[in-house]
């Protein structure tokens, strides 16, 4: 059962709103379906109406008139203002450090951002085969700002990783990104339960908000090890009403992802 | 030049082998199922498949056995979640192991740059810090012979040798014209020993000319061309169908068990004798229901220079 | 966004500065002469000039003293002969000497292409046996890390300041549309911090919109939009108009002598204000005469998916 | 004047001619402008119909409806069947070994086919600047045939070479092109003088037959080394009255290249 049913607005609903207001003034977007798909849409209707979407699988400029079923969908392409081959997109774009911000997520994130998308267990035989890199060991490395979505479990927020698929931080600020690459990596990590940054020192998260109704306890559970916290911890905004339409209305009115 | 149309079937009898490397490529748009379906009828075997987002089709094909290795940088039912049956051979060995040798997408991608170069390897900044390198032998390091001393990751080239594309329309001689998303299509066919095209439709060459700029393959790097309407189902050809996204949630029961697999595979593929079967099949409705409506380009003018 | 559309004098005021390293490029198709001679108006100096292969426009702005050092791997009036003013500096210091740094064709595209993907060195199987590396220390070779061990030539990136890309349509946002010769038009884009687009039109985003795959430079790496037709006059805009040949021709006579190079920049840049006067001094007959007959690409369909 | 002007045809005629033979079962053909443009046109219309006309600017299956100015002339694009970005002609085409044979020329050549087209004197200051490389250095690598056509002087074919732009053969059999070259070097030199060919074992460049009217006195007064001659020293076949009907009337009727 949702923890925020008696607020009126769902945990998507309120993981979309606060990912959202995470994209003010950025420009060029890297934007995968789903949630990110949602957030972006918001975004640019909100925080961001010079937020350039940049799809993965060469679209730029879309203007989809339709929900896309994927970072595929045909309907990205009509009416789009280029379409580009996939070198040129990871060469050109993202590898030339053209893509402001970009979203990551997966099945298991240490407290320094690094992502597991690989496999649970042993590489060799796993107990969970999972998709794999595709873009996003690119994208953790030259993208200028990584957001990381993800609902929050003992299981995917972990002290050890299975897998290290894309870099986050190394915890360690000499070496730390030190070659060349455009990103500055994991910048916040918006869940079900709260809002994240990560210290400029040590690059280690840090609970910045909680979500209203959740506690620092909620919180305490849901993870692999004693996450650093803010000392001036704050209250996540709840969506506005006019979040909330866009988002009912306009957005996603089946509610596929905002259930 | 002679015409190199022929069918699916005699394209797959004379230029797939068992123990090719085959990439049917195509991200998310253009993806030919119907080779798939056709390799898997003439029961190849030993396949080293390759493809930066094998899903479904390879699903079908790893499941159906006719590969004992995959090649990739994401894997899985894009939009709805896993691949059943290759995780089954992944994780459980069942019914047999299948190796596995895994990118990133730019890794995959300049893999076939390098390929269709002609280069022995390709620099890319990637895989810093990442364990993936720690699983691939085959990715490595070089340092940059200039002054700012860089270290990049370095890819080997991927050399298919059988690459199937699929496009819109190509003529007798096998150029071919694509719209829409690209993906790798390009690269992965000239990275090839030997290239498939599959087409919508076989034009004229006078078609083609009018528009040269459209030409992504060329002929001259292409064995065979198949003219087969909806070869890409229940991936989508843009401007001639759309993705057919029932198919691929259906998919994510169908594979589940193995028994529901195979029993697709009998009623779908190893029943039927070509892929006219199967839109036969399927019911001419259906494919009416994935058209959708005209969305024109708009023309050009390039000058008549005589 | 607002719009990037300026004119050729405060697009060259603002974003060329003394010092630069510039690209004019395009391969005989698409050079934007406007865009040179409005460099040679604003008297730019000490500027690095890059391209594949130096023609008349670069004949014309080294001899009027813009460029110290020239990045190039072919020199010459194509189809015609030499660059006399170019090779008075090289061959004579006259003026003043011309540094020079030279490729082969591959090499440069290569520079331009390890500039756009920002990568630290590309490879290339070539400079074999040949001087040009004796002669340039930029060009050197690397061996495959891989079992093969090749030894290849590498060339490092070129990332110009400026890039002048010249193409029949753009929007306001400088998506820029080109059909024809791509010569190397969109790496050099893509390896520049600054882009100016010239076009013959400026067209509505929903021209753009209906053809994405048209376009060859998005919007988001272009600065400047300018709309100028014929810019590229004496070269030649696919559809819009043929290359002038006569003047290439005339060229070497003018070039020959200092004297009559000259007058000819003082009569057709240095008292003209704008293209606008250039056009209409060479008057409209002649404008005319370069049109070709239409030659239409057809439509293709790319579907409404709604 | 021409050493053949009484025999009914021009030097460049019989160059055009004899070079054109030299295509025959050819497929896929880099083309320069002028000469090679001519000699490609004629092969296509005797001894190699499948010739595919690839040009250095990035056009396939070319159907000029004039004489192209340049090889970036517009009628090469329009009626074309591809037009390719100059990184993926050198690229996916000329490094990759698509290209069987090519045309290059230069201002001096050595007896092993190396090639000379940047400078005349020294290279810091030089006495004349010539265009350089350009693509010959790569397609003299690549193409699996090279072919030169030159008219020949004792300042053009010389001992040594001012400047090797384009490597010929290296006179070395151990060492040459024995670095995963696709090429097999220049296999032909036709003049306005006769024709040669290159020896197997020593590279070396070697007269096969002498132009009708011309003899092996004239060949060696005309270059800068005392040239191999094959022992079965022919004559080159005069052009044929076809031949001089197509190059008169169709490819070059305003003679702009074969006066």
């Amino acid at each position: 059962m949702s923890v925020a049913a008696d607020l009126g607005y769902s945990k998507n609903e309120i993981m979309i709103a606060a990912s959202a207001r995470g994209l003010a003034g950025a420009k060029n977007c890297f934007v995968g379906v789903g949630l990110p798909n949602i957030v972006c849409n918001l975004a640019q209707r909100t925080v961001a109406p010079d937020l350039q979407l940049v799809y993965e699988s060469g679209v730029f400029g879309a203007r989809p008139e339709r929900l896309p079923l994927s970072i595929g969908d045909p309907t990205l392409v009509s009416g789009s203002t280029a379409v580009t081959s996939m070198f040129e997109l990871f060469a050109y774009y993202l590898q030339a450090g053209l893509i402001d911000v970009a979203f990551l997520g997966g099945a298991q994130i240490d407290r320094f951002g690094n992502l597991n998308t690989t496999v649970i267990g042993d590489y060799a035989k796993p107990k969970v085969r999972l998709p794999g890199s595709g873009g996003a060991c690119e994208i953790a490395i030259h993208a200028r700002q990584i957001l990381v979505i993800m609902r929050q479990a003992p299981r995917s927020f972990v002290e050890k990783l299975h897998f290290r698929t894309s870099p986050g931080h190394s915890g360690d600020p000499e070496h730390d990104r030190a070659r060349g690459w455009w990103g500055s990596g994991p910048t916040s990590v918006v869940t079900d339960l709260g809002t994240y940054g990560f210290d400029e020192a040590t690059g280690e998260m840090t609970l910045l908000t909680l979500h209203p109704g959740v506690t620092l306890d909620q919180v305490r559970e849901s993870m692999g090890w004693d996450p650093r916290v803010s000392p001036d911890l704050g209250q996540t905004p709840a969506p506005t009403q006019d979040e909330l339409r866009l988002i009912r209305d306009e957005l996603d009115p089946d509610g596929t992802y905002t259930k | 030049m002679g015409s190199k149309v022929t069918t699916m079937r005699e394209a797959v009898a004379e230029l797939v082998r068992d123990g090719d490397t085959v990439a049917i490529e195509g991200f998310t748009h253009l993806i030919c199922f119907a080779a798939g379906h056709e390799i898997i009828r003439q029961r190849r075997r030993d396949l080293t498949l390759a493809r930066m987002t094998p899903d479904v089709i390879y699903d079908q094909m790893i499941g159906a056995g006719v590969a004992r290795k995959l090649i990739f940088s994401w894997l899985g039912n894009p939009g709805v979640g896993s691949l059943h049956a290759v995780r089954r051979r992944i994780e459980d060995h069942d019914p047999e192991p299948l190796e596995i040798e895994e990118y990133s997408h730019f890794g995959m991608v300049c893999r076939y740059v390098a390929g269709a170069s002609n280069l022995p390897f390709f620099p890319i900044r990637s895989y810093y810090e990442s364990d993936i390198p720690n699983v691939n032998p085959n990715i490595r390091t070089m340092v940059s012979p200039y002054e700012d001393a860089t270290e990049v990751a370095v890819v080997p080239p991927l050399r298919p040798d059988v690459t199937v594309v699929a496009c819109q329309r190509a003529t007798q001689d096998g150029d071919a014209q694509i719209w829409g998303l690209l993906g790798c299509q390009k690269e992965a066919a000239f990275a090839a020993e030997r290239v498939i095209v599959v087409c919508e439709e076989v034009v004229e060459g006078s078609v083609v000319r009018r528009d040269p700029n459209r030409t992504i393959i060329p002929g001259v790097v292409v064995d065979a061309v198949v003219e087969q309407p909806f070869s890409c189902h229940p991936s989508f050809a843009q401007g001639y169908y759309d993705r057919d996204n029932a198919f691929y949630l259906k998919w994510d029961q169908i594979a589940r068990e193995p028994e529901t697999f195979e029993a697709w595979l009998k009623e779908w593929v190893y029943d039927l004798e070509t892929h006219a079967d199967y839109l036969e099949k399927m019911g001419a409705d259906h494919w009416e229901s994935l058209k959708p409506e005209p969305a024109m380009s708009g023309e050009v003018d390039y000058g008549r220079y005589a």
